[in-house]
């Protein structure tokens, strides 16, 4: 078998990767936060893939915890974007700089 | 059942699959990310939740069928409907085309550089288990753990999400007091 | 030593007076100045038992341990032997007398329970100062007497100038006070002792002990004296503590408190060596005459009487300095009677006048008063020295001490000394109870009651009789090995034994006498700054003393604090914690241009932030 | 348990108890801060009659153990040197928490933090174990900073407080610094003084390390205590802040540096104890003299007292500089008796500015007419400053004349100037300008202290200073054994164990002495 834990691993750090670049570079809030979403399955990726290679069921556990929490804060944080975005009328990062002194 | 897992172990079948998942799982990650096309929200969620579902074919491929069921319900179900819903509750516009500050791009793209390298660099001393995989798909065995070991995180997980609804009841009012 | 009691409870009666006054009868006048009457009037008569008991030539202490450290030994201790006790007399005596006449002076006023607390505490302080046995218990209650006339010539304190007074006699005693200190640990580190006895028994048995340092010491001992007795160059002050209630000037400013630097010469002459003792004689000697020079310019009753203290005072130190510790005693004891009196017949004079205390406002006020015009001319008499009043024997030892020491240039001095005295007494004498009334308030000037005039009577009787009743042969028996007890005829034939500065002293007070009396017999204004001209104005403003401290030694100090203040607010707190203040400003401007609020731009920091964590957790 | 934890610790307890009461109850807030820091003051004079002076050791000891790894432990005990600074701290606890009516503004929190700081400080002079002894000080320290950015007074409130902070915290820090060097090199790994002193005995540290120690101690611990030329926080702080807090921190807070120095670095650094002496004697008439210059200068009551209250800093470190038992034993003296002295006079300028509103001297005068009890108080506080007999101060000061005189003849000569001459002239004069003179008109209205309870505070504290000035030895026989312990440890020549005779303490060799000092006073009589 050629394909082993290497070749998951690469693609969930590409993906990682993937996912920073557009945290970083992105202007919009909302793709900032899928781009989050990807650094996230990412991870779960990175877990199951262990998980099976090491022969030990605890990571899909956690991978289950990790999708319930995603969902919640996905919940949360979309909310919080749409408050924002009812106060400020802009969901670009530039836009809000309220944390400047 | 039977016969996927028949299909899949099949030793070469299952490296191409693993391939094109792979491959496309990256590539439409990257149209998230940038999409030359269209800067619109709405074309990278379409594109996230492809993403989405091209990992779960992985996972399936990894023998984890339950997450893979999970993951196409939870996120590409109801967190991309979400999204989606939001972009349209907000009517966002296509995204302009800002002057991109190549000192950020750079900046950017040098950090994250240097993220991948070190990931790379960490893959090399990363030594699987030497037995290599024997598990098989036990969704049987993960509701056990999850019921047996994990109950107390299981329990507090559900108040979490309890606790999520009632903070984005509160958030999205439409006035904060 | 029978009744050893007794000393202690002299010492502590009026201390006890204080606090029971302070802390519960502060109400009522009549209460407190009873208390305080009695603590002192207790005293006298406790004194008079002891002695009776132990008699004069008697030398005792009585000490308990209060602190001791290591090599510092203080001791609470009394020492009691002729000196102390013949004070004790005359601190109890004369003060008590005051005490009582106080009763009558100070009755209008509203603070008079406080006046008497703060008599009390200053009999108390002073009591210590006679009885101490050593240095330190000695500076102690010397810090204490100063306090107390601070506390008493700012008893009307609303008056600034009282308030004025009061701190300039505080300063300049601690002036003194601050070479006496310093003279005390020099003599402590050289004998390694404070108690008096050990210290005069440690030097008999090794003179050289104090060494090269012996004249130095004995100066800064001197220093205490020269700001109590207020010899010169810390005479400013005396003059103006007049600004106190008239018994207090009575009791403090010629009785007692400015004779504790002379007494506390004359207890520690052993300490003092020929060089010290010269330059204490021609201190004193000096302000003997300075002060006589001042006083024929004064106006302020009060104030000429202050000079005239001074004068005397500077006789008492000159005669310490030429080695006559009996004599400057015997002067000090009679001039504490005949100066008490002067100043509370004067003090009978300003409540007469209501509180006017200008000569030239006074004249012809024997009619009105004839008690106290008579009980000042028996002061006057006495402290001009005529015969048979007490100034006459003192003044004339004093003046056969000047030759016996072979010491003519002070001999002089005292006799144009004695001389201006009578000159400016007779003057004060003519203005005020001769001539014209000068004023509506002189003729409307009335006698003082019973309580005031009675102490006045007591103390004309002892200013009479001082010089012969065996004053001399109890301090003689203290300071002179030989001496021989002499009766009360041979003590009032003392003087002609040596007739050469008797009558010197007597020529000088004809002198002074015919020059007051052809100037003043009947004088309306002073016709003396006419004559002098410039002269006169420089003896009214003091030779200018007050002016040139004010120059010096005030503006020095506050300029010196000026520029360690401009050295606080600049240098310290300007420079040195505006530089750190600065600094950190600075740096903290600096690391704000990070802060741009920017999402991305803090991702890419942390992302930073994480990589640098990796690295060093993984990359190495 | 000690009666030590129980001194300290009912103010801390009383501190918790009253975060539990609401704060509308505001007679019971006061009540219970009163009643904490008279349990603790009534606790500490029975203590302080209970000592045995001279006996071995320590006693009302107490030691928990607590990191072992370390080498902390609770550990509580006095001895000669702390016994009277913790009478001294509890009483003056008391009298601030009593003149605390002054407070009107947020007046739990003012009283909790009241209470911690009380706590903190009695506990730091409590403890025997290096770690809590500078914790507690840290506990009692950070309350101080609080309470004058809070409730101070003042336009330069908030850079009197910004100073203060920094000055405090730094020096705090130069201390710890060196106390954890002490730690690390004494190689004894424990935080307890008596094992470390102990262990020192035996394997003294090297002189390089010593040199290294003892700056640091000396400038951290002189930070604290306003040592020349670090003393500009002081009149600053003390100017602004409110007064119980200027009584808390001026009167016994302030004391801990010194404290610490004599109970860590003298016996623990001798030899470079023996170097820095004269650095310490030299910068002490900076205290003196200099600051008592800048004191005849200030306009503001507060200022002078705070300016007056550094100046006599300078002679509880000349003392300490003088190495020798009379001196040391002299400083602690000054210790107790300054603060019973610094408590009063800023109780009694906290009357007169809340009366008046303003401590500026030239607005002020002739209070004494109206204010007999207050204007009494003050005279008796001004003339114990100056250095008056009968008050406690009089005989530390001279103690450490006395003491002095045998190692710095000059500087004590110039302390004595300082303490006589230039104390009686700022003191005098602001007697002559607050106190005497005629009543301006504006004040007619003015009300004395008449009620008993008003008049605890400073009855109290005079009495103090009057009760140790007639009988000083009622501390000087509890400090003398120890202090003779401190300074035999002080003074021991380079690692022979042989203590030098000349310096030891005092006389006990009169010939010897004596010749030392002619030969030293023939020098200066030279000069």
């Amino acid at each position: 078998m050629n394909v082993g834990l290497h070749h998951y691993l690469f693609v969930s750090f590409m993906l990682f990767s993937l996912g920073l670049l557009g945290v970083i570079l992105r202007r919009n809030l909302l793709v900032i936060y899928m781009s989050l979403e990807l650094m996230l399955n990412s991870a779960n990726l990175a877990l199951v893939s262990f998980s099976r290679f090491n022969n030990k069921l605890d990571g899909q556990v956690l991978v289950f915890f990790i999708i319930t929490v995603a969902a919640a804060e996905v919940a949360v944080g979309l909310a919080l974007i749409v408050a924002l975005y009812r106060k400020r009328q802009s969901a670009h990062v530039e836009d809000l700089t309220s944390m400047k002194l | 059942m039977e016969q996927i897992n028949n299909l899949v172990s099949g030793g070469a079948a299952e490296d191409v699959l693993f391939y094109v998942f792979a491959a496309l799982t990256l590539l439409c990650a990257i149209l998230v990310v940038a999409n030359p096309f269209s800067r619109s929200p709405v074309t990278s969620a379409m594109f996230l939740v492809l993403t989405i579902i091209s990992m779960s074919g992985l996972f399936l491929l990894l023998q984890a069928f339950f997450l893979a069921a999970v993951q196409i319900l939870v996120y590409a179900g109801a967190v991309m409907v979400l999204f989606l819903f939001v972009i349209m509750l907000l009517d966002l516009k296509e995204e302009q085309r800002r002057k991109i500050k190549l000192f950020g791009l750079i900046a950017g793209l040098v950090s994250v550089g240097i993220v991948v390298s070190i990931f790379v660099k960490s893959l090399a001393s990363i030594k699987p288990a030497a037995a290599g995989p024997t598990l098989e798909g036990e969704t049987y065995a993960l509701g056990k753990l999850l019921y047996t070991q994990y109950t107390l995180p299981f329990e507090i997980v559900s108040v979490l999400l309890l606790v999520a609804m009632v903070g984005v009841i509160l958030l999205s009012k439409k006035k904060l007091e | 030593m029978k009744y050893e009691i007794l000393p202690w409870l002299i010492l502590f009666l009026p201390l006890l007076s204080v606090a029971v006054i302070t802390l519960f009868t502060l109400r009522s006048k009549t209460v407190s100045s009873l208390i305080s009457i009695g603590a002192v009037v207790a005293g006298f008569v406790m004194t008079l038992l002891f002695i009776n008991a132990n008699g004069f030539q008697f030398s005792g202490e009585t000490s308990t341990n209060w602190l001791s450290i290591g090599g510092l030994q203080i001791d609470f201790g009394l020492k009691l032997d002729a000196l102390s006790l013949m004070m004790l007399l005359v601190v109890t005596g004369v003060g008590g007398l005051i005490h009582i006449y106080s009763f009558g002076y100070m009755h209008e006023d509203r603070s008079m329970a406080r006046f008497f607390a703060f008599m009390s505490l200053f009999t108390f302080s002073m009591l210590g100062i006679v009885l101490a046995n050593n240095f330190l218990m000695m500076f102690i209650f010397w810090e204490l007497v100063g306090v107390s006339s601070y506390l008493l010539i700012g008893f009307w304190f609303e008056k600034p100038s009282a308030g004025d007074a009061a701190k300039k006699a505080f300063i300049t005693n601690r002036l003194g006070d601050f070479g006496f200190l310093f003279g005390i640990l020099m003599v402590w580190g050289l004998l390694g002792s404070l108690s008096f006895s050990t210290l005069q028994s440690t030097l008999a048995a090794n003179p050289a002990l104090l060494g090269a340092s012996a004249t130095l010491a004995g100066l800064l001992i001197f220093c205490g004296a020269m700001g109590k007795s207020a010899q010169f160059p810390l005479h400013v002050w005396l003059p103006d503590a007049m600004e106190g209630p008239t018994p207090v000037s009575a009791l403090i400013h010629a009785a007692t408190m400015v004779a504790a630097g002379v007494y506390m010469l004359c207890r520690t002459l052993f300490l003092f060596n020929a060089e010290s003792l010269h330059v204490i004689s021609y201190i004193g000697g000096f302000t003997a005459l300075l002060a006589a020079l001042m006083a024929i310019q004064q106006n302020d009753i009060k104030r000429i009487i202050a000079y005239s203290t001074l004068s005397q005072l500077g006789y008492m130190v000159m005669t310490v300095g030429l080695n006559g510790p009996t004599p400057a005693m015997f002067h000090l004891t009679t001039h504490a009677f005949f100066k008490a009196l002067l100043f509370l017949a004067a003090g009978s004079v300003i409540i007469g006048m209501h509180h006017k205390q200008d000569i030239w406002h006074m004249g012809n006020l024997r009619k009105k008063m004839p008690v106290t015009f008579l009980t000042f001319t028996i002061g006057t008499l006495a402290l001009c020295g005529v015969p048979p009043f007490s100034g006459f024997y003192s003044k004339d030892a004093i003046l056969a001490q000047t030759l016996a020491q072979k010491s003519y240039l002070l001999f002089c001095v005292g006799v144009f000394v004695a001389a201006l005295t009578t000159f400016y007494t007779f003057r004060l004498f003519f203005v005020v109870f001769f001539g014209k009334e000068k004023s509506d308030h002189a003729k409307h000037a009335h006698e003082s009651p019973l309580v005031m005039t009675l102490p006045l009577i007591a103390l004309a009787v002892f200013s009479f009789a001082g010089g012969f009743i065996g004053i001399t042969n109890n301090y003689g028996s203290q300071f002179t090995m030989d001496h021989e007890t002499l009766s009360m005829a041979q003590q009032a034939m003392e003087p002609f034994k040596n007739l050469f500065p008797m009558l010197c002293g007597l020529g000088a007070v004809a002198v002074g006498f015919a020059l007051a009396f052809s100037l003043y017999k009947n004088a309306a204004t002073d016709p003396l700054p006419a004559k002098l001209g410039g002269l006169a104005t420089a003896m009214k403003n003091k030779f200018y003393f007050d002016e040139f401290y004010e120059a010096t030694f005030i503006r020095a100090h506050d300029f010196l604090a000026a520029v360690a203040e401009w050295i606080d607010r600049w240098i310290l707190e300007g420079a040195i914690i505006g530089a750190i203040r600065g600094g950190t400003d600075l740096s903290g401007r600096a690391l704000r241009l990070a802060q741009t609020g920017n999402l991305q731009t803090y991702a890419i920091l942390f992302v930073l932030g994480v990589v640098l964590l990796l690295y060093f957790v993984l990359g190495k | 348990m000690s009666i030590l934890t129980y001194i300290a610790g009912w103010p801390l307890l009383a501190a918790l108890l009253l975060v539990l009461v609401p704060r509308n109850y505001r007679v019971i807030i006061r009540a219970i801060a009163v009643l904490a820091t008279l349990i603790s003051a009534v606790l500490a004079v029975k203590m302080f009659a209970q000592f045995v002076p001279g006996a071995n050791g320590f006693q009302f000891e107490q030691q928990i153990p607590w990191v072992e790894s370390l080498g902390i432990s609770y550990h509580v005990g006095v001895d000669g040197l702390n016994v009277g600074l913790i009478l001294m701290g509890a009483i003056v606890a008391f009298a601030a928490a009593l003149c605390s009516w002054e407070i009107q503004t947020r007046e739990k929190e003012f009283y909790i933090l009241l209470l911690v700081m009380t706590g903190g400080i009695l506990g730091a002079f409590a403890s025997l174990d290096v770690f809590f002894f500078y914790f507690l000080h840290e506990l009692a320290l950070v309350p101080t900073f609080i309470m004058i950015g809070v409730w101070g007074r003042g336009e330069k409130k908030n850079y009197a407080t910004f100073q203060i902070t920094l000055y405090l915290s730094i020096g705090a820090l130069i201390a710890l610094i060196g106390l954890i060097a002490l730690y690390l090199k004494s190689g004894a790994n424990t935080f307890d003084i008596p094992k470390i002193i102990e262990h020192a005995k035996a394997n003294p540290l090297s002189v390089n390390a010593q040199n290294f120690i003892f700056p640091l101690l000396l400038f951290g611990f002189g930070i604290l205590v306003s040592l020349w030329p670090f003393h500009s926080w002081a009149p600053l702080g003390y100017g602004v802040a409110p007064s119980p807090t200027a009584m808390l921190h001026a009167g016994v807070l302030k004391k801990f540096g010194l404290y610490g120095l004599i109970r860590i670095a003298l016996p623990l650094l001798p030899q470079a104890a023996q170097s820095w002496a004269h650095v310490i004697a030299w910068l002490c008439v900076g205290n003196i003299l200099y600051v008592g210059w800048v004191a005849m200068r200030q306009k503001d009551l507060n200022l002078l007292i705070g300016n007056s209250s550094v100046a006599h800093m300078g002679f509880i470190f000349l003392g300490i500089a003088s190495l020798n038992l009379i001196g040391v034993t002299g400083a602690i003296l000054i210790m107790v008796a300054h603060g019973f002295l610094a408590a009063l006079t800023f109780a009694l300028s906290g009357y007169i500015y809340k009366q008046t509103g303003t401590l500026q001297i030239s607005e002020l005068g002739g209070l004494c007419r109206k204010l007999p009890f207050i204007g009494t108080a003050l005279l008796m506080a001004a003339m114990a400053g100056c250095g008056l007999p009968g008050f406690a101060n009089f005989f530390g000061e001279a103690t450490v004349f006395f003491g002095a005189w045998t190692t710095f003849p000059a500087v004590t000569v110039i302390a004595l100037w300082g303490a006589l001459v230039i104390g009686g002239i700022y003191m005098t004069r602001a007697i002559r300008n607050i106190l005497h003179g005629p009543l301006p008109e504006k004040w007619a209205s003015l009300a004395d202290a008449t009620n008993a309870w008003r008049k605890l505070p400073y009855a109290l504290l005079l009495a103090s200073l009057l009760l140790f000035g007639f009988v000083p030895k009622l501390l000087t026989e509890k400090i003398n054994p120890d202090a003779r312990k401190i300074v035999a440890l002080a003074t021991v020549e380079n690692k022979t164990g042989v203590v030098i005779a000349t310096r030891s303490s005092g006389r006990e060799s009169a010939p010897n002495l004596l010749a030392e000092n002619q030969r030293r006073l023939a020098s200066v009589a030279t000069k």
